[in-house]
């Protein structure tokens, strides 16, 4: 029972840790904005998802395991939310400077932040 | 010393020499809310939690939010202080280099055992009926400092009052400029709100006998009013408000009523009577939580407006 | 070294870090970030002494971390009012007008 | 004789602090339209304080000294006040009662009875200066010491910015990040001391001092952060904007108190925490940089042509007068004795530029009134015209100078004999200079006022012009007071020399 | 149990901290928000895992307040984005 907890845990952690390594290279990597915001959020909802279950059975009680629940819950809806805002970021600045090329061509360059 | 503390403290260097070098003030201030994160991780590794919870909600949250709003609008035109030339980079160089050798040094080489007053503090908890030594030097040990911190904090506001365009005493906080709401924000503040409200008033329960307490309550919900008011759910208060205006004293005059009490009840300002001290203080840390989240709140929304000229 | 020792030292490097950015910095928004800066390690060496006089029980003196906390809320208020003064010049700064107004010192009265 | 830790004892000590600070609570909670009634009576309640304090001070010839919550230090922050404290607490009350009833009415909105900004923020920050000056003057422990700072920065900035133009608004933000360097240095400060002591209470680290170099280094810092607090030369630079651009009667407290504290507190840090002075070095480079500040200060003001700037490039000058009691304090203590002519010398500096300058401040406020503006090419002829604010600040202007018979004089020649007695005759020669330059830059100035033809001045109010005379009257005064009320400085500090190490 | 989790932390940790360098490189600010995004959950996973591993559960509720003023810093920093992107 117990080697099969540990294992559990360690599959999981493990599995969490990789996700968190897949998103920092993704962010790293990837060539534009947009991709690598995809690879991020999926990778960072799945890591801190895959840690919290692998570290549910150690929670010492309902209470511990149902913080570490909302603590997920919560990073799942601030990291859906942002991850929306930030695409919708990124499409304003490209609209905005692609309005200001074809308007005035001379200032685009003091647009992108 | 392990791998991840020598890699935190590098790492806390590193992001703070970006924000001393970053070209635009915006990617600066993504480095200092970096930083605070930095350093909650630090205070937890120093066995500070009631630090890290602070540092997580009043100096990396709460504080970022300021920041970020000031670079938003700023544009680098307040030149009150012309860029420094390359001598005064200099000689500010070598200066800080000096001071920050000097204190390593001093930390470095202590003379013998280090002194403290754990004992001290631990040896009267009884006597104040709290779990929490933290808490414990915050509202009896130290109650005089904390009740001055809350004053501070609402004079600071009232200073940003003081600062607002208008000639009255009444108006209310714009925030954030004009930028429309949006379905992805407007579900993020119903969702979040409440639940960070929960986790909120929490904090404050627990700092009695573990980590938490008035501060770090009261920041996270000051963070949780401000939301929905980002999201353009709900405005600010006018800052003519009754409510409000009893929200806002209702910590530190709670604090210095009982405080003044304490003269006929305890014999001693600032003392509580013995068997009261528990309730008195959750009384205290309540008032406190409630005044420090309408603070903090009204000092982000910043300075009422009521006409358009400055 | 003990951690204690190095996070005296980032401490140490922190302090020296702000020192620098409050005095070389010209803009007003970067000294207030580098006053942060500075605060976060004087607060750390803080931490670091709160952590060495760990005794009696305690993983540290509650002494020094209550004076943290104390002293965070204090950096804040700093913070909060210097950011309003900088966006009351905004807002001057805004308004684009040359001339300037108010220059008697007695415009108050 | 009233005990340690007696509630007598605690309400005395206690009510200074909280009465101005509770005044700032009923402020915001109940705001507005009884901002002034509430200000001005608060302030009066703590002149009666101060004189109730310094009374009990004065008879038991002893300090009082208190526990907060009972707890003693060096857990818990005690309370202190020798004769020195009690008469700032004095000085603080009179100089805030006397700006705020020359601010009554001041800030109203014309035609409506609401409640302006202008007006609830000065009564707010009016009370709570008061408030942080009371600490600064009575606490012992460091750290305490380190919130009332902020809580005086915090008082003092937004007084500069008070009308909202852009000059007030920027010399405010200057203010404030000098103040904010200043507070941080002092900080590290108290946390090298706390590592090497683990106490913050004063007397206790008296006691416990070993001098080395991880001392020097935490005053070194406190100092530094301090000066930077108390604009020492060359951290002038952020004053004259800020005490010439803020409302008069708010220019008068900035001058006359605000300044001080920080300075107050450099002398206790290197000579209560150090019962054996600072030394020679720390203690000459102090006083090397107040006659710099003096010289520097002067001639700045010389080349002023505004009013209100030369009056505070002067308190730049005069703040470094106070500094050249360190060296005599400190030769005294090298040689085991204590100097009590510059000890009173000093702070009878202190006491007199306070009220001379708040004095010169508010005159300078009606004269602007009366004219539009202070250029002083223009102010020609302003004696004829307010005769009664021109002799207060000629009464002001000769105690900067030195002249007999004011309180000035008397501070600068007990300072100067102290010099002369101990050999240490440099510092007397920086006075006789700084006197000289004093007297060059006000001289003309009120000649002028008195001789020229005056152009065209409207009226200003006569209760006010009486006030800003009373407080010259006050400075006046003092170079006549007999010296035994003056010896009342010294309570508390012929016990500290015997319990020193010689 | 408890190495494994601490090394899982540290790891996590260091990870996080690779990916800051977007901050330095950037180029847009969406980049450099996506950099402190990451380090918020990264820190939370880490605290998770430390809090465990310790056995200090005072500093769940650190990974909790995180979590909730994460979320609220990065909306202030998209929020101040959006802000600036407009001009």
């Amino acid at each position: 029972m117990n080697v099969l907890r540990d294992l559990f845990t360690i599959v999981l952690v493990s599995a969490g840790a990789f996700f968190f390594l897949a998103g920092t290279l993704g962010l790293l990597r990837f060539p534009d904005t947009l991709s690598r915001l995809h690879a991020l959020t999926k990778a960072d909802n799945l890591g801190v998802g895959l840690v919290m279950l692998g570290l549910l059975p150690w929670a010492g009680g309902p209470a511990g395991a149902l913080k570490l629940i909302a603590i997920w819950l919560l990073v799942q809806i601030s990291g859906a939310t942002i991850a929306q805002l930030i695409a919708q970021v990124v499409a304003q600045v490209v609209t905005q400077v692609v309005t200001q090329v074809v308007t005035r061509p001379e200032q685009a360059d003091g647009a992108s932040p | 010393m392990s791998a991840a503390d020598l890699s935190l403290a590098l790492l806390v260097i590193a992001v703070a020499t970006w924000t001393i070098a970053a070209r635009g003030l915006y990617p600066a201030v993504i480095g200092f809310i970096a930083y605070g994160l930095l350093l909650a991780l630090i205070w937890v590794r120093l066995a500070s939690i009631d630090i890290a919870l602070t540092e997580t909600a009043v100096g990396s949250g709460v504080s970022g939010t300021l920041l970020l709003r000031a670079a938003a609008r700023h544009r680098g035109k307040v030149a009150i202080a012309a860029p420094a030339s390359l001598t005064v980079k200099i000689v500010a160089a070598l200066l800080s280099a000096a001071v920050s050798l000097a204190v390593a040094l001093a930390l470095l080489l202590p003379p013998g055992p280090a002194p403290s007053l754990a004992a001290a503090a631990i040896a009267d908890m009884p006597r104040v009926g709290l779990g929490n030594p933290v808490t414990a030097v915050l509202v009896a040990y130290r109650a005089f400092d904390t009740w001055l911190e809350a004053v501070v904090l609402l004079l600071a506001l009232v200073a940003i009052w003081s600062l607002a365009r208008g000639p009255s005493w009444t108006g209310t906080p714009v925030i954030w400029g004009k930028a429309a709401a949006t379905p992805p924000l407007t579900l993020l503040a119903q969702l979040l709100a409440p639940a960070g409200t929960m986790i909120g008033i929490y904090m404050f329960w627990v700092g009695a006998d573990a980590p938490g307490g008035a501060f770090q309550g009261g920041a996270i919900l000051a963070a949780m009013w401000l939301l929905p008011m980002m999201a353009r759910l709900i405005r600010p208060p006018p800052i003519e408000d009754l409510w409000l205006r009893r929200s806002l004293i209702a910590g530190p005059a709670v604090f210095l009523a009982i405080g003044l009490a304490g003269f006929a009840t305890a014999d001693a300002f600032l003392a509580y009577p013995k068997f009261y001290a528990k309730p008195l203080i959750i009384l205290i840390e309540a008032a406190l939580t409630l005044s420090i989240a309408a603070t903090l709140t009204m000092m982000v929304a910043g300075p009422q407006q009521e006409s358009e000229a400055p | 070294m003990s951690e204690t020792d190095l996070f005296g030292l980032c401490g140490a490097g922190l302090v020296g870090l702000g020192l620098f950015g409050l005095i070389a910095e010209g803009l007003p928004l970067r000294k207030i970030l580098a006053f942060n800066l500075l605060g976060g390690g004087v607060f750390l060496i803080f931490g670091v002494v709160a952590r060495r006089g760990a005794a009696a029980g305690l993983a540290g003196d509650p002494v020094p971390q209550a004076l943290v906390i104390t002293g965070i809320v204090v950096a804040f208020s700093a913070t909060a009012l210097a950011v309003s003064l900088v966006l009351r010049l905004l807002d001057w700064e805004e308004a684009a007008d040359p001339s300037q107004p108010g220059e008697s010192g007695e415009a108050q009265s | 004789m009233i005990q340690i830790g007696a509630p007598a004892a605690g309400l005395l000590l206690v009510l200074p602090i909280v009465t101005p600070l509770a005044g700032l609570l009923l402020l915001i909670g109940w705001g507005g339209r009884h901002a002034e009634r509430i200000g001005i009576s608060l302030l009066f309640v703590c002149l009666g304080l101060a004189i109730a304090l310094a009374s009990i001070v004065w008879s038991n010839q002893a300090p009082l000294s208190y526990w907060i919550g009972g707890w003693a230090p060096p857990l818990g922050i005690a309370l202190k006040a020798d004769g020195l404290s009690c008469a700032l607490l004095l000085l603080t009350s009179v100089i805030l009662v006397a700006s705020g009833l020359f601010a009554l009415g001041q800030f109203a909105i014309a035609g409506t009875p609401a409640p302006s900004r202008a007006s609830v923020s000065f009564w707010s920050l009016a009370l709570s200066l008061c408030g942080a000056l009371n600490i600064i003057f009575l606490s012992n422990d460091l750290f305490n010491l380190y919130v009332a700072l902020e809580l005086l920065t915090f008082s003092a900035v937004p007084l500069v910015s008070l009308s909202g133009t852009r000059e007030t608004l920027a010399a405010g933000l200057n203010y404030l990040l000098f103040a904010l360097f200043g507070s941080v240095l002092y900080l590290l400060g108290v946390v090298l001391i706390y590592a090497a002591y683990a106490t913050l209470d004063v007397s206790l680290l008296a006691q416990a001092v070993r001098p080395g170099p991880p001392l020097w280094l935490a005053l070194a810092l406190m100092s530094a952060g301090l000066l930077a607090k108390t604009a020492l030369f060359p951290l002038h630079l952020w004053l004259p904007p800020a005490h010439a651009g803020a409302p008069a009667a708010a220019s008068a407290v900035l001058s006359g108190l605000v300044v001080k504290a920080s300075f107050f507190l450099v002398v206790r840090l290197w000579f209560d925490l150090l019962p054996g002075g600072p030394g020679a070095a720390p203690a000459t480079m102090l006083a090397g940089l107040g006659a710099a500040a003096i010289l520097f200060g002067s001639v700045l003001a010389l080349r002023q042509v505004r009013l209100k700037l030369m009056i505070a490039y002067s308190t730049v000058a005069q703040i470094g007068y106070l500094f050249l009691m360190i060296p005599l304090l400190n030769g005294a203590l090298a040689a085991g004795t204590w100097d009590a002519l510059a000890w009173t010398g000093g702070w009878l500096q202190l006491i007199a530029h306070a009220l001379a300058k708040a004095s010169m401040f508010l005159a300078a406020g009606l004269m602007a009134e009366a004219a539009g503006h202070d250029r002083i090419d223009e102010l020609g002829g302003i004696g004829r015209a307010l005769p009664i604010t021109c002799l207060a600040f000629c009464i002001g202007a000769l105690s900067l100078i030195g002249l007999p018979p004011t309180g000035g004089f008397v501070a600068k020649w007990l300072l100067m004999s102290a010099a002369v007695r101990q050999g240490q005759t440099i510092w007397a020669l920086v006075m006789v200079v700084g006197g000289l330059l004093t007297a060059s830059y006000l001289l003309p100035f009120i000649a002028r006022a008195f001789t020229a033809q005056p152009l065209t001045f409207t009226a200003v109010s006569r209760r006010r012009e009486v006030l800003v005379l009373a407080l010259a009257i006050g400075t006046f005064a003092l170079g006549l007071v007999p010296p035994k009320p003056i010896e009342a400085l010294e309570i508390g500090r012929v016990d500290q020399l015997k319990a020193s190490p010689p | 149990m408890a190495e494994f989790m601490l090394s899982a932390a540290s790891f996590i940790v260091i990870v996080v901290a690779i990916g800051l360098l977007r901050l330095l490189l950037g180029p847009t600010n969406a980049d450099r928000m996506m950099a402190g995004q990451l380090l918020g959950t990264g820190g939370v996973a880490a605290l998770m895992l430390f809090a465990i591993a310790r056995q200090s559960f005072a500093v769940i509720d650190v990974a909790l307040a995180l979590s909730v003023l994460a979320a609220f810093a990065s909306l202030a920093l998209v929020l101040g984005g959006i802000g600036e992107a407009r001009r």
